[in-house]
């Protein structure tokens, strides 16, 4: 790992590299929303950005603290009822690109944000699905940001809250970036981040890895990206 | 026709023990003030319905007003967990909480059935997820013209439905603008409503993004100026973040808890000690 | 992103022989221009789909565009019948035109499944009515909950929809208010849409009751100034309700009909001369 | 049939008068809509008007055209989409009484605005059901105007486009006032206008007319009727 950025930083930096531009996403709040609005102040200006609380088009000048921040509804090209995102525009298969975040993550790319432990007697309750299974199912890509260990990189999640559609899947860890096997739809290592290794990578891997056989190195943050997200944090952090 | 009544009064009136709940307000107008009003009443054996329980119905489990939660994400929105919550799932305290699981399209469509009267509504979605394997509330049904296999969800029809707006007129017509959520469908899909509301005003002008609630769709109207904090009112005050951070300290531990609702909602401190059982594990 | 382009280019690169084609807009904003449009460039073999096929419908079913119409209520609104309509399905003239005939409520699920993406939608209506014994897009469905028999009706998905609104701004985003009927679903049902709009602005001011279409959704922006009469574009002129009336009179007659139209719309002459078949009973 | 008044104002009058105050009205254009204004500007100025193109509390000056008319939009508490307007206000069970007219009604109730003659080879094609067989069966209460004769009182309707729901049903026309047996749901006549005669009613009648045992008489339109009732329909024709 580098010094000069942290590892959160380069997963968001490598989150918002996934998105080209004029992509509509549909995005959740926290890292996700970090990386989509670090997409839109770079290189993917027209990133349509496109909250579950029913903005559409937001286009926030600081990152929002909630999903349904005010300023969400004020910077929007519409804002409609909840009903309506979920229904017209989610399910209506008009989002691109679904932003998640989850627990715990399978070998073949279930998600977990639901109990560590037994659904019905939990050791931990999280927070639950939200509007995570209908994005997994709906979005004509997914991507999940994750920090990859032994207790996240699981064989068996303890609940499968999500579960991928038909759409493409691409999994962003702190240590590098995975993609299902087209054949076999198993999640593989197609991208290491700089300074790790791929034991590394195995070792915090729930399960026996795999890797490809072409696997490419991620470029490090540009000055230009590692600036905007930084001003974008330091925003956040003086308003909160 | 709504009446225009006090927030104390409505809450005796509409809602008893044993309710099903709704206080919605998706991440804007959240009905704060109500929802304290339900705890300061000490309503009982509550079925709370709410997308995403928030602080408000972390206090209201905590208090010990609720029997069931029916939900969709349960957190405190940037932060983290709601710790009175997961201490109700998790330890039964103070009292067990049965909980029913939707996603939010499951729970949107619900709502949305409730209002347009229907027992049901039709989505894609739960395919493949564990819940369908933990729920009596969903169900696998077939389109009659192409043979596709989608889930169906029930109407939920609260007995009562809470929400917070902008304004109402002295003739109890509501309007609210920015996000407007599922306030419609709620007021509409529930036997009684209220609705909290910043200010009464005497003419409701028109604004961009607005909707109007009728009065003849409400059961009561209550002002509550700043009703929705600590979450916000669009073009009255911001959402206090501050407070949704301060909260993960606050309702950590069962006693600091007690302490701070008895101390900030005003109650009478005996009512509250409830004999506390041993349900850890 | 839509387009700005011109109302003939448009019709010619949506709109294509045997489409199944939707002009929306319930009782205001009826895309009139448009419609003509279709008219001039000769579309045949359409599918026409529309709630309520006003003065519009009649003038693309009398120049023998369709050959199927699927509606919900074919009338003058306020003076009486489509003269042009009934020929089609009284005698077949100038082409046999099959119907698919449902309710208002069932048009409307109809375009919302559509929207969502849902390949059908179920509602409480139709029992008892014929309309169940004449029709392959109505069904019987039960709840899975309640064991309530309820029916259900298929998505439509036109290959185009064609709507028309107040304004559109330089990057294709669309605002129309007033009475917003169907115009969003069809938009977002269709695999193609064209909007004609009064004019095209640097900037969409919001308004009261106004709804946006953002650019990504719609195919086509057209400028046609004046595109909805003889109905009405709320804030930029009334119902003409005179033409309405004339209408009446104008279409009764089939000859009477075909030389309106020529001199109307200004077409050539000889290519609406269709040879016409004996299809009288 | 007075000399002082028409038929169709009659009708009218006698139609208005079924709405009571504070009632909510799903409203069709013509003799329906007059009816519902003439209630709202006498006896019942609190009636709530809903069309079916979305308009919610319209509270018009002058009688609408079209059922869609600019005025009915600008006066309204809220204009609401089509979908919405079927959905949540009229199958959400919110409308108290719905206003209908039809070409034929037959002894049970059912309405015919579809064909005369065979579906499939109509010798007049008529609308259709339009907002009706929704509008019949979610209604509390239907009041169906029609003028009675022996093509349109028939025992069986050409077509069933609509027919009674749970709801009360009461049936206007020219002659009278019926309604439905409380128990055969036989339309029976319980009220008859000035003028006219029990063999006329029945004459005009295509089947057997029960008639009540305690026939009423309607009362003539009192001045202040007729004279709103008048102003409405010339105001209407000074604009069309």
């Amino acid at each position: 790992m580098g010094a000069d950025f942290s590892a959160d930083e380069l997963m968001t930096v490598a989150a918002a590299r996934e998105l080209t531009d004029r992509t509509v996403c549909f995005v959740g709040i926290g890292l996700p929303s970090t990386a989509a609005n670090l997409a839109r102040l770079t290189h993917a200006p027209r990133t349509v950005l496109v909250y579950e609380s029913g903005t559409i088009g937001s286009k926030p000048a600081t990152l929002p603290l909630s999903i349904g921040d005010g300023e969400l509804a004020e910077t929007a090209d519409a804002v409609v009822p909840v009903p309506e995102i979920f229904n017209y525009w989610l399910q209506g298969g008009r989002i691109d690109v679904g932003f998640l975040g989850a627990a715990q993550v399978d070998r073949f790319g279930a998600l977990n944000t639901t109990v560590i432990g037994d659904y019905e007697r939990p050791k931990v309750r999280l927070p639950g699905g939200g509007g995570a299974p209908e994005i997994a199912a709906m979005a004509k890509e997914v991507i999940v940001i994750i920090r990859q260990s032994p207790r996240t990189f699981v064989e068996r999640v303890d609940f499968r809250s999500s579960v991928p559609g038909s759409g493409a899947m691409v999994v962003i860890t702190d240590l590098g970036v995975l993609r299902p096997d087209p054949e076999s739809r198993e999640l593989t290592l197609r991208r290491i981040h700089p300074g790790v290794s791929v034991e590394q990578a195995q070792e915090e891997t729930g399960w026996d890895l795999r890797v490809a056989d072409d696997l490419e190195k991620t470029d490090s943050p540009s000055e230009e990206e590692l600036g905007v997200l930084r001003e974008l944090n330091q925003a956040l952090e003086a308003r909160a | 026709m709504a009446e225009l009544v006090s927030l104390d009064e409505a809450v005796r009136d509409l809602v008893h023990d044993g309710d099903s709940v709704a206080l919605e307000g998706f991440t804007h107008l959240i009905p704060f003030a109500a929802g304290h009003e339900v705890v300061r009443q000490e309503k009982r054996e509550l079925t709370l319905i709410r997308m995403t329980p928030d602080l408000i119905y972390d206090q209201l489990i905590g208090m010990g007003c609720a029997r069931k939660l029916i939900f969709s994400w349960g957190g405190n929105p940037g932060v983290g967990s709601l710790h009175r919550f997961r201490d109700a799932v998790e330890n039964d305290w103070p009292v067990p909480l049965e909980i029913e699981e939707h996603s939010h399209a499951g729970m949107a469509n619900r709502y949305a059935a409730g209002a347009a009267g229907l027992p049901f509504a039709v989505l894609r979605g739960y395919k493949g997820t564990e819940l369908m394997e933990h729920s009596e509330t969903l169900a696998p049904i077939t389109c009659p013209f192409t043979g596709e296999e989608l889930t169906a969800v029930p109407a939920i029809r609260p007995d009562v439905g809470i929400v917070h707006a902008q304004r109402a007129d002295r003739h109890g017509n509501v309007q609210l603008w920015g996000i407007v959520g599922v306030q419609k469908e709620i007021v509409l899909a529930s036997a009684r409503s209220l609705v909290t509301v910043e200010e009464v005003v005497d003419e409701l002008e028109p604004r961009p993004g607005a909707i109007v609630l009728p009065t003849w769709v409400v059961t009561a109207v209550a002002e509550a100026p700043h009703g929705a904090h600590p979450s916000y009112a669009h073009d009255y005050y911001d959402r206090d973040n501050r407070f949704y951070q301060r909260w993960d300290e606050v309702s950590r531990d069962r006693e600091g808890f007690r302490d701070w609702m008895v101390e900030h909602l005003g109650l009478a401190a005996g009512s509250w000690q409830l004999a506390e059982q041993d349900h850890g594990r």
